[in-house]
């Protein structure tokens, strides 16, 4: 009959009960919740973009426009967009009061503008990005970061021919 | 039938019924956990129940895989009206990490249009993120759903060079 | 005591004509041989006690040109593993199907004709149940000329049902629809009743097919650990960590002690909370509420640790190639040995209280048998073979992680029924207590993750690890940038085989519970799709069909 | 007849016809507090009927009687709750008034034997199969403990003892029939089913729901009928005793269930016989001894 003991085991614990949402939830200090980008500190690489598991994060180019598009709805919260961003511009927070009543307000971007390609006028990288790595590079190499990839191969394809060229030279003439 | 009035109703007597359309389980226990002594739902007069004949809402979980597509159209088409969703985790909201794969649809947004195209209200949803969606949180969605609290995210767009 | 040499000495001596290549591997040995063998290599690894863990096929006309089979046997006692390759005709590609000599492999041949298009010879030709059933002729989709963009251009999935052969709808008609009995998976057990008894049982599943292998096989490295999580929700980061053990055997990287000794500590947190799970579960299918409330009370305990220690009640996220991601620091350690402490007291008075019920006790003692022999057989894993008296652990016989400082006493029950296996998951939920203190107390300092990782493309390894519901066991063939070819077998693969035998004589009030003694997770299992024709062989009637009659 | 016979009589039948669902969300809260929760709120289970009777019903194919079964089992079981209250407050016990009340029961049991059949859902018809299994063992139960209670009354002046056991015998039936823990076994499998009226909706639903609930009250108060009636000869201490009895027996069943699980229909047919057959040993032991 020992079983009746249970009557005994709810009187000395009683209520469990957390009356969320009046009473606040069960949560940790290291609750990882929704990511918070900050668009200040955010230059638009991409890095979160490639590592993000369930693409949650996503580049959408649009003309001279780049968004980071984050959709909460399909992020799985392992943080490793916070891990690998080289800005530091991605927060962890403890949010989880998500639900929303349309799938319009999970998504948050933040809009770049990108910069236009010196010799084709192409947009590419974003301003912010092109900025700060000008800054940081030799000055004989800036000339080539204001180039899209396709004319910066193509620059670069040109110097490699000429040098080749010149390479050649002695030898058909020797 | 009138809707609204029934509706009204549900605010004080909600019967949820479990529909897993092929998750990884993780949403599954937190939805019974969420029936369990900690969070007790049945406080706000929320009932598992089995038949979907009974239920008010269906708490959709998982990416809804091609095989169980026929059979949770089904369930939602015997459930009478006014008819909810609760549409819990990242499968349910946005085909989570799999939304991209072969055998599965790839979320409610998808289904709902291919209900839709059936003739099959659904009277109300709601989107809960999360992997999983935390037993507080899947409580805050149907809150949010019922109008009890009020839905806090909203989307946004920021310029990142202002 | 058998060894390694051994082992290939024999099938060197026997079978000189057929193996054409034998090397070494970090964690097991391949022998190649050639194709039309198979049945007599596999007759004589069973006389030698083999157990069949997995078998994987491969398509490697890329690399290799031929598609490849891989068949991992284990001499537990001895922690050795033996994979027999047969490699196969890239243009048709055949085999000899074993499945009347190793029963276990019915599901894994089944598997690989329905996703590879392998044919295995001398079985009797079966419907296809892999992929749904409007899936196009002679598509496979875990071949490399296929991917995942084109199979998505193929298939559209129909909201309609089509009629089945099987006649599945016989039974349960939707609205129920097939809906798991504990946890309201979408799996689908038929079975044939005279009157209350049950005198078969046939699994219809594979209802959760994702095609998680596939979208592996296109991810990186590090981003494939948050993929095999979600294989399961419920014991996630046994497969994460399978994974990632296998990545690392294939490669050879050095794992630092402390990221081994943080996920041996997790994989026991997850272990309880899982054994935990299943106890309130088992309960609540017995009747028994109160008792499913309470336990579920004191598992909460251990879902707020996991999210402590991790940063996430489930799916914790921790683990990537190499080690694990973020430390943990003394205080939260110092916590869970409070949690701990309080737990174990807790359950232990909840075990006395709610086994002593008595609609529980008799309900639980002497249903849904399985025999030993019959255990081993089927080649079940876990508590399942446990409670058969089966005395295999993989953190015993292959030693992993924390598991080869610090080893678990492992519970074993021999009688078989579902009591049996209920107390194999109690006493492991005790010993994973003792064990968490014990890891949290001799935890090494130092890095918790490899510096450098390499990779190079085809080398093969294996991971295994000691889920809650058994062996997990996955193989990986490196590719440059993402796997090239990713397995996974979870222990529900092997076990539900043997479920319609349990089920046998079973009655039917019965039934859910015996079906949820192996601990089931149709979600592991369902990553591929494969359906067992196993029915009583009496006369077999339809539940439907009693009702019409007695009507 | 006596005006103020006529006026306790309704009074009763309201009291009777009002308080199954309000009762029922008592049950729900103490049990809630058994598993250290909180529970719904007291008039839940009321909330719960006024949203099923604004639902849609949804009807499956071939299933037009449902309708009407589950309109005749609220008639039957109200008429039952009925009978009681007039029976208690005029003090009518007799074999006739016996039989009208174990008919009603029984009819009862048809019919959710009935609407499980309209519905053709395999678990209902299991369902309400194992109830009828069930019910013979009970019914034999019931009709044997009611006959002892009906000579126990008659030799009460000598003895108290066979009464108190042939009420006791009743109770236990009276629980066993109520479809509660570990004896719900209609309800099939856990979480495929919800028994016999798995296939009902809305309004339907509701009217099945009510029914199983007054049909439970019902139950509940017989044995505090049997002895109030036979016993109280003031008319208002058998009235307030006959409910006040009746609302504690009821939570004396809730707080069993919640401490017990489900039976099977086997191990539930041999226990109920072997409780039976024991206790009425025990009430001819007593009757000879008086």
């Amino acid at each position: 009959m020992s079983f009746i003991k249970i009557l005994g085991v709810a009187l000395s614990r009683g209520r469990a009960t957390i009356r969320y949402p009046l009473e606040p939830p069960l949560i940790t200090p290291y609750f990882r919740g929704r990511i918070e980008i900050d668009p200040s500190k955010c230059v638009g690489c991409g890095a979160c973009a490639r590592i993000c598991p369930p693409k949650a994060i996503e580049i959408v180019e649009q003309g001279d426009k780049l968004a980071i598009r984050y959709f909460v709805g399909r992020c799985i919260f392992c943080a490793m967009c916070f891990d690998v961003c080289p800005q530091s511009a991605i927060e962890v927070t403890k949010d989880f009061e998500l639900a929303s009543l349309t799938l319009e307000d999970l998504y948050d971007e933040v809009v770049h503008s990108r910069r236009r390609c010196s010799v084709c006028g192409e947009p590419y990288l974003t301003t912010k990005l092109v900025d700060r790595v000008l800054q940081s590079i030799a000055p004989e190499l800036r000339e080539r970061l204001e180039m899209c990839p396709r004319c910066r191969r193509e620059s670069v394809m040109k110097v490699i021919a000429r040098a080749r060229i010149r390479y050649a030279e002695p030898v058909e003439g020797g | 039938m009138d809707l609204a009035k029934a509706l009204s109703r549900l605010r004080r007597s909600l019967w949820v019924f479990h529909l897993n359309t092929g998750s990884c389980n993780g949403c599954d226990i937190e939805v019974l956990d969420a029936l369990t002594p900690y969070f007790d739902v049945e406080r706000f007069g929320i009932k598992l129940v089995a038949s979907p004949r009974h239920a008010d809402v269906a708490l959709l979980t998982g990416p809804i895989t091609a095989k169980t597509l026929p059979k949770v159209v089904k369930a939602l088409q015997a459930m009478p009206r006014p008819r909810l969703v609760v549409a819990i985790g990242a499968c349910a909201v946005g085909g989570g990490i799999w939304f991209d794969s072969y055998s599965v649809l790839g979320g409610f947004p998808q289904l709902e249009r291919l209900l839709r195209g059936l003739g099959i209200e659904i009277d109300g949803v709601v989107y809960v993120p999360g992997c999983p969606a935390r037993p507080e949180a899947i409580i805050y969605g149907i809150t949010t759903l019922l109008g009890v609290t009020q839905q806090r995210i909203r989307k946004r767009v920021r310029s990142a060079s202002g | 005591m058998l060894r390694r040499d051994q082992v290939i000495d024999v099938l060197k001596r026997e079978m000189s004509d057929s193996v054409l290549e034998i090397s070494e591997l970090r964690s097991a040995t391949i022998v190649s041989v050639d194709p039309r063998s198979l049945p007599r290599v596999s007759i004589a690894l069973v006389a030698l006690g083999a157990r069949l863990r997995m078998m994987v096929a491969s398509d490697e006309r890329p690399w290799r040109a031929c598609f490849s089979l891989y068949y991992i046997y284990a001499f537990d006692r001895e922690g050795t593993n033996i994979i027999i390759h047969a490699p196969l005709d890239p243009d048709r590609p055949t085999a000899p199907s074993i499945v009347d000599l190793v029963r276990a492999v019915d599901w894994y041949e089944l598997e690989a004709r329905d996703l590879l298009g392998i044919e295995f010879e001398g079985r009797p030709p079966a419907p296809r149940f892999i992929l749904p059933d409007d899936w196009p002729e002679g598509v496979y989709p875990l071949r490399k000329d296929v991917s995942v963009e084109q199979l998505r251009a193929l298939y559209k999935p129909s909201p309609l049902e089509e009629a089945r052969l099987l006649g599945a709808e016989e039974i349960v008609r939707i609205p129920i629809g097939p809906y798991h009995p504990a946890l309201h998976e979408p799996e689908y057990f038929e079975l044939y009743v005279r009157g209350e008894k049950v005198v078969g049982a046939r699994y219809v599943g594979f209802m959760v097919h994702r095609g998680i292998e596939k979208l592996g096989e296109s991810m990186k490295y590090d981003q494939v650990p948050f993929i095999a999580e979600r294989i399961c929700g419920i014991c996630g980061f046994v497969h994460s960590t399978s994974y990632c053990q296998a990545v690392e055997d294939a490669l050879g990287i050095e794992v630092p002690e402390r990221a081994e000794f943080i996920r041996s500590l997790i994989l026991e947190i997850e272990r309880v909370h899982s054994h935990l799970l299943w106890f309130g579960v088992a309960l609540h299918l017995l009747g028994y509420d109160t008792g499913f409330m309470h336990v579920w009370r004191i598992r909460e305990r251990v879902m707020w640790l996991a999210e402590l220690l991790t940063g996430s009640r489930k799916t914790y996220g921790l683990n990537v190639v190499g080690g694990v991601r973020r430390d943990i620091d003394r205080d939260r350690l110092d916590k869970a040995r409070q949690v701990v402490k309080e737990l174990r007291k807790e359950f232990a008075e909840l075990v006395k209280i709610t086994i002593d019920v008595p609609q529980v006790r008799a309900r639980l003692r002497g249903t849904g048998y399985l025999s030993p022999g019959e255990a081993q057989v089927f080649a079940v894993v876990g508590p399942t073979a446990r409670g058969s008296g089966i005395d295999i652990d993989v953190r015993k016989d292959f030693p992993y992680a924390g598991y080869k400082r610090i080893r678990p006493r492992v519970a074993v029950y021999s009688e078989g029924d579902n009591l049996a296996r209920t107390l194999v998951r109690v006493d492991e939920v005790f010993e994973s207590l003792d064990l968490i203190e014990r890891f949290i107390d001799e935890m090494p300092g130092g890095a918790i993750r490899a510096e450098k990782i390499e990779y190079e493309p085809y080398r093969i390894g294996i991971g295994s690890v000691e889920a809650p519901r058994g062996e997990v066991i996955h193989m990986v063939i490196t590719g440059s940038r993402t796997p090239y070819r990713w397995r996974v077998r979870a222990p529900t693969y092997q076990n539900l085989i043997a479920v319609p035998t349990m089920l046998r004589g079973v009655d039917l009030a019965d039934a859910p519970l015996t079906i949820a003694s192996i601990d089931p997770c149709f979600s592991c299992t369902d990553r591929a799709i494969v359906i067992n024709v196993a029915t009583g062989a009496s006369r077999s009637v339809s539940l439907r069909e009693i009702v019409r009659r007695r009507r | 007849m006596d005006p103020i016979l006529v006026l306790a009589s309704i009074l009763l039948t309201l009291a009777l016809v009002a308080m199954p669902p309000l009762i029922d969300g008592v049950e729900r809260k103490v049990r809630a507090s058994i598993q250290s929760r909180i529970g719904p709120p007291i008039i839940q289970t009321w909330l719960d009927l006024m949203k099923l009777l604004a639902k849609e019903i949804k009807l499956p194919e071939s299933s037009e009687l449902a309708a009407l079964t589950a309109l005749l089992s609220v008639v039957i079981s109200v008429a039952l709750l009925c009978c009681l209250a007039v029976f208690t407050a005029v003090r009518m016990v007799s074999v006739g008034a016996a039989l009208a009340i174990v008919m009603l029961i029984a009819s009862l049991h048809g019919l959710s034997l009935l609407t499980a059949c309209t519905t053709a859902n395999p678990f209902a018809a299991v369902g309400s199969f194992r109830r009828v299994a069930l019910t013979i063992v009970n019914e034999a139960g019931l009709l044997l403990s009611i006959a002892l209670a009906l000579y126990s009354i008659q030799i009460s002046s000598r003895s108290l003892v066979p009464l108190a056991i042939s009420a006791a015998m009743l109770a236990i039936s009276g629980f066993a029939n109520s479809g509660r823990l570990p004896y719900d076994l209609h309800e099939a499998e856990p979480e495929l089913a919800s028994g016999t009226v798995i296939e009902l909706s809305g309004p339907l639903l509701a009217a099945e729901i009510y029914s199983h609930l007054a049909e439970r009250m019902a139950l509940t108060a017989l044995p505090m009928y049997v002895l109030f009636a036979a016993l109280a000869k003031n008319l208002v201490v058998r009235c307030l005793g006959f409910l006040a009895g009746s609302i504690g027996l009821w939570l004396v069943f809730a707080v069993t269930s919640t401490v017990l699980g489900r039976s099977r229909v086997d191990l539930a047919i041999r226990s109920l016989g072997a409780v039976y057959a024991s206790m009425a040993i025990a009430w001819t032991g007593a009757v000879l001894l008086c």
